[in-house]
């Protein structure tokens, strides 16, 4: 092999005040180090209280200029934390980024071992094995990649809408794409809104009309993506834009058309099956856009070839029959994930008896009774339509904080089950009970709102409900669903009877999450709640660059916060479109083409379709910037022809190496 | 043909006499073949247990230990009464949980040169294999007496759903599988919401003043939705609601007239068979003017309820149903 | 009492899950068997069986390969790569007289933290009782060897 | 470096191997004269008389170029090599013996003990007395001496130092006459020597380089064996109709002798430029043809592969990372 020239080292063992030298003999690791691994290069070997700060960032500077160093390790946390740290200092000293490597001796020794000699033992080994890394470390620069300024927010819900707006207003043109017919996600259901009262369409149409009209937006409804692909700044994605078999150019929304159309059909989505929609229908009356679309399952037309009534009465001529689903592809930069939630399905909790009793609500069903638009025109009435219950128990925390449906508190089912409690008060006079097991108000003005809800006489019973039943043992409980439940405060089992039951139900993540998960490239967590990039201070960004998430379909939380997860994520994006190209991790791979034989055995292996194959050369290529650096293609290569960059063959083989102590001199350890 | 090995259990050949007439009616029409396990012993029904934990599980383990012998051609234990059923699988399922449990038992069958591996049978009720192996087409198929206009209260007692270790049943408060074998005999299945409600057990030796509200509450909520009798499945429950439905009623005043018939009984009508081959006429609450809707062609005394109005009502969300599955929605 | 013996372990971690699981444990303070030196890839699908080798043949007693859950991989699917290596590998090594218990596949997303130090505890003492294998020990008593192999060989 | 106008001395050898490379050396016809022509050989054991004093008597480096090929297997094969290095200019490890084990280099699979029982004690060899050779015997003459056997068969750069590595069981007949010619102009000073070390009469790819079949993307769903397969497609890729063939981990420079005539390439020319294990990229280059993603179902498709040790190292094993099996090591 040809004789490599000695780089001169500089290692740094770091204090992290007690964190490391509380466990590990920093001085003894320094020495060590000096003394063991100067036939590799070392030339200094300090340590320091605190590496991270700027005086040790300066000590780093300061040997690099003075002594000539081209390589240095630091000793201390994870690289996680202060690899960019300690590679800005070396840019700083002008030694190239990349010829800094870190070795964690805080979280994988000194706060995981408490032998001290075992603990300092094992620090030289990271030691020696970071140096032999360092030392086959080569110099990159990082790739720019332009940002394409148009950015995709998938889902229409409150959070989208806010994103979309942000971004719009900023002057960037956005795609919005919503599943549904329209724009408005769960919050266009709800009839109030806690803890101010305020009627959920009133605040919320106005954002809807205005990202229905504004320029920058391109509403793209009851769409769904159906592929991604690129990277951050250059995402291609493919979006299938269901066939609404109405000619948008021509629809004016006089809703003639759903008027006459002799199809009725439950609607499941924005009635939460309590009321009954039309073949041909919009959801609601604000809806955005306005247009109406066609059931194609539902609609006699496409079943049997007969009525064709909304044609006959469109003054416009807008419906269109023969109108085929398209797949429209667009370009854009970043791509912003708020794709809500779906409610805990309450009929899993047998012993409530939802969809057995009729006269147990969940939440959803309820909002559309209390809602004036809903199909009790805001009447609050029992399954017949017609009677008002006297008597209303509101049962929270139905499906979460239980181990046997989701473990987690959803957050806003306290809030939900006080506001109904308010409505029912308000619109019946009704008794209500509420059954809970801690309330949970915790943001502004929600406790004040729980004191209201207390004073208006709402009896509340702290306890886990046991069983809803219509099993009556006494004439007093004859008719009525009577509620088992255990009165914690109270001591004792109470049977209470009323004549309805609202089930206040917990927030689930959609049940399609993992699989969109997968086409946009990030993971979920074991629940199904996409995953952040750090859940304290990085909630809105993903392990993939350029994907944001905002709202439900991070986890379970209130609309105030939704609104300012939307934001915030679209900050994160108008950072990155100002910054017009971003710098991508240089870690890549690329194909020696002498050496590479077209056998086309790693082919198959990138799910980022950045290796491509030259028939006509026999050869194989890759394209760095698709590339994500995995180095799955570099680790199958038969002939070893694909090298890596940052994570390269002879770096591990000689971390490998020096992990073992090999590259020692005879002096043992 | 289906072969299983067959724990009659005590009460089979005493109390629940036509239990095991009815059953036994109802096998050939639907292939079934039981074989029962050679110098089986009693399974402590729900007292043993509750003593003397030991002795009871090796007395129950010796009956699987004995089974493992006759296993040729079918790993499938089946037992009719719901408390054999429920101490032959506890006693599979625990000698696995807790070997040391499983250790002790082994020694003391090895006294009697017995030894069982536990999860070497499947135990399971006799309705589950009517459900779920026979299948309820095939049972339709063999219905020649639909049983329609009977209005039936589906029992399915306590010791069945739960604890469910092997997730047999759709649900464990209000599981289906009894409604839907009586539907498919042409019965009208009432909505009986205390369908697993404890019937009291051995409380009527213990306690009898709880046993008697436990047994009230049932019988009285099947009277009050017009259910002309209980079907059951356990020959415990049919004995407590059955027999002391009369002390019950002296107790508390009260005159229910509810019969307590095997869901075998039924299917034995169904299948054509005459009610003496049934073992219908022995229990203690006469069934003769329930079955008198089906029995013989006379005319039904009560006038048929009216046909229900199509209510203008809000419209009810589908039932929750097994095969739809818990982990579908999760 | 005599040296217990105490195995030197290489584990190969992914950056995304079990490189932060790692972390995890460290920030919660939770305490494991110190045999184990980790090298951080990018991925488990970046594992090239080479380097199970060096290490084996380096003088490591095991060898602990540690990824994302199946379905759960941050580069979407290529855990499932680094499984297919790590069960041939296994069945080569056991043709070279190793015991393929010494090399372990784990799979701890970033929020199992404690699932990690678990796994790296009982794996260690998994090695503890395979023992030594000191790879090439033989090698450089090169002398000594011809000696004594000499008598063995049946005159 | 004509040694003062007389031709330069040329030497082969061959040491644990099986004489295939001298019938190769033979085999490059006529150019063999040009050998005689150019060289003057003092020392070829299978094909004249010399003994060994003769090349002890030479002065050192004297000889330019020696072929030496086989593994060491025993003392006195380690003494050749060494006395070889002393006395050659360019020490080429000739063939795949000499340069990773090769066949011979199997017998690490198993303990030294073993190969002498097996020699002189089985079933085709009566052996009742338990009769074994031994090191030295006396004789009315004097004491009689044999090799002694190294533990474990080693190539020729873990004993002494090589200048050049030729691969190949045996190295192809195109490939040994395009280095004597190299030599020939070097002496001749029309050529330069490449770097030392470097690997000599071969291609910078793998067989599927000059391989002529169709190949695409290869998922597998079982490995098969080649007579398991009828009929062999004759113009697809071998692997990809699921027989474990070794091409593309294998060097270039043999014209994909074996899959041209419908065999799959089982490795002889070892790895490609700069790998440091070769059966390492053949155990990542099966992983990553297997399309399957459940356990059970990728452990049902290497059951397809009945011995994959012996197919990723067949030739490889002493040049390996491991070198041998831990029986090997093992001091019985």
């Amino acid at each position: 092999m040809s004789e490599k020239k000695q780089e001169r080292v500089g290692v740094y063992v770091c204090h992290c005040g007690s964190n490391i030298a509380g466990v590990v003999d920093v001085f003894d690791v320094a020495s060590w180090a000096e003394e063991n691994l100067k036939h590799q290069g070392v030339v200094i070997a300090r340590e320091y209280k605190f590496m991270c700060s700027s005086l040790g960032q300066e000590l780093i500077e300061k040997d690099i200029k003075e002594l000539g160093l081209t390589r240095v390790v630091v000793a201390a946390c994870s690289p996680h934390l202060h690899e960019k740290t300690f590679r800005t200092a070396a840019k700083n000293a002008g030694l190239n980024p990349y010829l800094v490597e870190l070795a964690s001796i805080r979280e994988q020794v000194s706060w995981v071992h408490t032998d001290k000699a075992v603990a300092t033992k094992k620090s030289k080994a990271v030691v020696a094995g970071a140096v032999s890394r360092v030392i086959e470390n080569v110099p990159l620069e990082e790739l720019k990649v332009p940002i394409n300024p148009n950015t995709l927010v998938v889902g229409g819900g409150i959070a989208g809408i806010q994103a979309a707006l942000e971004i719009a207003n900023a002057g960037f043109h956005v795609y919005l794409v919503e599943r549904e017919p329209s724009i408005g996600g769960h919050m266009a259901q709800f009839d109030k809104t806690f803890p101010t009262l305020d009627c959920s369409a009133c605040i919320l149409t106005p954002r809807m009309v205005e990202a229905g009209t504004h320029p920058n937006i391109t509403l793209m409804t009851w769409s769904e993506v159906v592929n991604v692909s690129g990277y951050v700044g250059s995402f291609n994605v493919t979006v299938k834009k269901k066939a609404r078999f109405v000619n948008e150019e021509l629809c004016t929304g006089c809703g003639i058309c759903e008027e006459k159309c002799p199809k009725k059909v439950i609607d499941e989505v924005f009635e939460a099956g309590l009321g009954y929609r039309k073949a041909v229908y919009t959801p609601f009356a604000q809806a955005v856009p306005k247009y109406p679309v066609m059931d194609r399952e539902n609609c006699t037309y496409f079943i049997k070839g007969t009525c064709k009534a909304c044609e006959k009465f469109c003054p416009t001529g807008a419906i269109d029959f023969k109108q085929e689903d398209q797949l429209i592809n667009i370009e854009v930069g970043n791509i912003i994930l708020a794709t809500g939630y779906d409610l805990f399905d309450a009929r899993r909790v047998s012993n409530y008896g939802y969809g057995r009793l009729p006269n147990v609500f969940t939440s959803l069903e309820f909002e559309r009774l209390s809602n004036a638009a809903g199909p009790t025109n805001g009447n609050i009435v029992m399954r017949d339509g017609k009677t008002t219950p006297k008597s209303v128990g509101i049962i929270h925390c139905v499906g979460s904080r239980d181990k046997n449906f989701n473990n987690y508190c959803s957050v806003i089912c306290c809030m939900q089950g006080l506001k109904f409690a308010h409505l029912v008060h308000e619109r019946t006079g009704a008794t209500v009970y509420n059954f809970y097991i801690d309330m949970r108000t915790a943001y502004k003005a929600y406790d004040e709102f729980y004191q209201r809800v207390l004073e208006e006489g709402t009896l509340f019973v702290r306890g886990k409900v046991a069983e809803v039943t219509n099993a009556a043992r006494n004439e007093h409980e004859r008719g009525k669903l009577i509620i088992q439940v255990e009165d914690t405060l109270a001591g004792k089992q109470r049977r209470i009877p009323v004549d309805m039951v609202i089930l206040s139900s917990g927030l689930q993540p959609r049940a399609d999450s993992k699989e969109v998960g997968k086409l946009f490239g990030i993971s979920c967590s074991t629940d199904g709640w996409f995953t952040e990039k750090h859940p304290k201070l990085d909630p809105v960004a993903t392990m993939t660059e350029g994907i944001y998430i905002a709202g439900c379909s991070q986890g379970p939380k209130d609309i105030p916060s939704s609104v300012a997860q939307g934001a915030a994520a679209s900050a994160r994006v108008l950072d990155k479109i100002l910054q017009r190209e971003v710098a991508l991790e240089p870690i890549k791979a690329s194909v020696n083409q002498e050496m590479c034989s077209g056998c086309r055995i790693c082919n198959g292996l990138c799910p980022f379709n950045a290796i491509t194959f030259h028939e006509d050369l026999m050869v194989t290529e890759i394209n760095p910037a698709l590339c994500q650096g995995c180095g799955t293609c570099v680790a199958a290569c038969p002939a070893g022809a694909i090298s890596g960059t940052g994570f390269s063959d002879q770096q591990i083989m000689a971390q490998i190496d020096g992990l073992l102590l090999r590259n020692l001199e005879p002096v043992g350890v | 043909m289906n072969k299983y090995l067959f724990y009659p259990g005590c009460s089979m050949e005493s109390s629940a006499k036509a239990y095991m007439q009815s059953m036994n009616a109802i096998l050939e029409p639907l292939d079934l073949q039981m074989e029962e396990i050679e110098d089986w012993n009693c399974c402590g029904a729900t007292e043993y247990l509750g003593i003397n934990l030991i002795p009871a599980y090796s007395l129950i383990a010796r009956n699987l230990a004995l089974a493992t012998k006759q296993m040729n051609g079918t790993r499938t234990v089946t037992a009719p009464c719901s408390a054999c059923y429920l101490n032959l699988a506890k006693a599979d399922y625990y000698m696995q949980e807790r070997p040391s449990l499983g250790a002790k038992v082994n020694e003391a069958l090895a006294a009697g040169g017995l030894q069982y591996t536990p999860g070497t049978l499947e135990i399971r009720h006799l309705i589950d294999i009517l459900v779920y192996d026979i299948g309820l087409e095939t049972i339709r198929s063999k219905v020649s007496r639909p049983l329609t206009g009977l209005r039936v209260a589906p029992y399915m007692g306590c010791m069945l759903p739960r604890p469910d270790y092997k997730h047999r049943w759709s649900d464990h408060e209000h599981p289906t599988e009894l409604d839907d074998l009586l539907r498919a005999l042409g019965v009208e299945v009432i909505d009986y919401p205390l369908t697993t409600n404890c019937c009291g057990g051995h409380m009527t030796q213990i306690g009898p003043e709880t046993a008697f509200e436990l047994i009230r509450r049932l019988v009285a909520d099947a009277d009050e939705r017009g259910a002309h009798l209980m079907a059951t499945v356990c020959p415990m429950c049919q004995m407590n609601l059955d027999a002391y439905q009369g002390e019950m009623n002296h107790y508390f005043g009260t005159d229910y007239h509810m019969p307590i018939l095997f869901f075998t009984q039924l299917m034995g009508l169904a299948f054509g068979r005459e009610p003496g081959d049934l073992g219908i006429g022995a229990e203690l609450v006469s069934s003769r003017n329930a079955l008198a809707n089906i029995g013989v062609e006379v005319p039904v005394t009560q006038e048929p309820a009216a046909p229900r109005k199509k209510d203008e009502g809000l419209p009810m969300p589908r039932r929750w149903t097994k095969h739809e599955g818990k982990e579908a929605v999760k | 009492m005599t040296e217990k013996f105490e195995p030197t372990i290489i584990g190969f971690t992914c950056n995304w899950c079990s490189y932060r699981a790692a972390d995890l444990a460290g920030t919660a303070r939770m305490k494991y068997a110190p045999n184990v030196r980790l090298v951080r890839l990018m991925c488990s699908g970046r594992l090239d069986p080479t380097f199970v080798l060096r290490a084996l043949s380096n003088g490591a007693d095991g060898v602990m390969i540690t990824g994302c859950h199946p379905g759960e991989c941050h580069y979407l699917e290529q855990n499932y790569k680094a499984l297919r290596r790590f069960l041939l590998l296994r069945r080569v090594l056991k043709g070279m007289g190793i015991e393929p218990e010494r090399v372990k596949l784990v799979w701890a997303s970033a929020a199992e933290g404690a699932r990690f130090a678990n796994e790296t505890t009982t794996f260690v003492e998994e090695i503890r009782n395979l023992g030594p294998l000191n790879w090439g020990r033989f090698i450089k008593q090169e002398a000594e060897i011809n000696e004594s192999l000499h008598e063995e060989v049946p005159a | 470096m004509t040694v003062n106008g007389k031709k330069p001395k040329f030497a082969m050898y061959w040491a644990a191997s099986c004489g295939g490379c001298e019938i190769a050396v033979l085999n490059i016809h006529e150019k063999i004269l040009d050998v005689d022509a150019n060289f003057d050989v003092v020392f070829w054991p299978v094909a004249m008389d010399a003994k060994y004093k003769d090349v002890e008597a030479m002065e050192d480096g004297s000889i330019l170029l020696t072929l030496f090929n086989g593994g060491i297997r025993n003392d006195e094969n380690e003494h050749l090599a060494k006395l070889l290095r002393r006395k050659t200019k360019i020490l080429v490890a000739f063939g795949s013996c000499a340069c990773e084990g090769c066949i011979p280099g199997l017998a690490n699979l198993g303990n030294v003990g073993e190969i002498v029982h097996t020699a002189f004690n089985t079933i085709t060899t009566d052996n009742p007395h338990e009769i074994y050779p031994r090191i030295s015997f006396d004789v009315p003459e004097g004491e009689l001496h044999i090799p002694k056997l190294a533990p474990m068969l080693r190539p020729l750069d873990q004993v002494v130092d090589v200048d050049y590595y030729m691969p190949g069981c045996p190295p192809e007949s195109h490939q040994i006459a395009a280095v004597v010619d190299l030599v020939i102009k070097v002496v001749k000073g029309e050529a330069e020597l490449p770097p030392k070390g470097s690997v000599i009469g071969v291609g910078d790819s793998t067989v599927c380089d000059e391989c002529p079949r169709a190949r695409n993307v290869k998922t597998i769903k079982s490995f098969k064996r080649i007579q398991d397969i009828a009929p062999v497609d004759p113009d697809l890729c071998l692997l990809e109709q699921g027989i474990p063939c070794n091409g593309p981990a294998t060097r270039s420079g043999c014209n994909a002798r074996c899959p041209n005539v419908g065999a799959q390439c089982i490795g002889c020319y070892g790895p490609a430029e700069g790998v440091i294990d070769y059966g390492a990229r053949l155990i990542t280059a099966f992983a990553s043809v297997v399309d399957a993603k459940e356990p059970e179902e990728i452990e049902q498709i290497l059951d397809g592969i009945p011995d994959p040790t012996g197919q990723v190292y067949r030739f490889n094993l002493a040049g390996s990372l491991l070198k041998a099996n831990r029986e090997a090591w093992k001091v019985k």
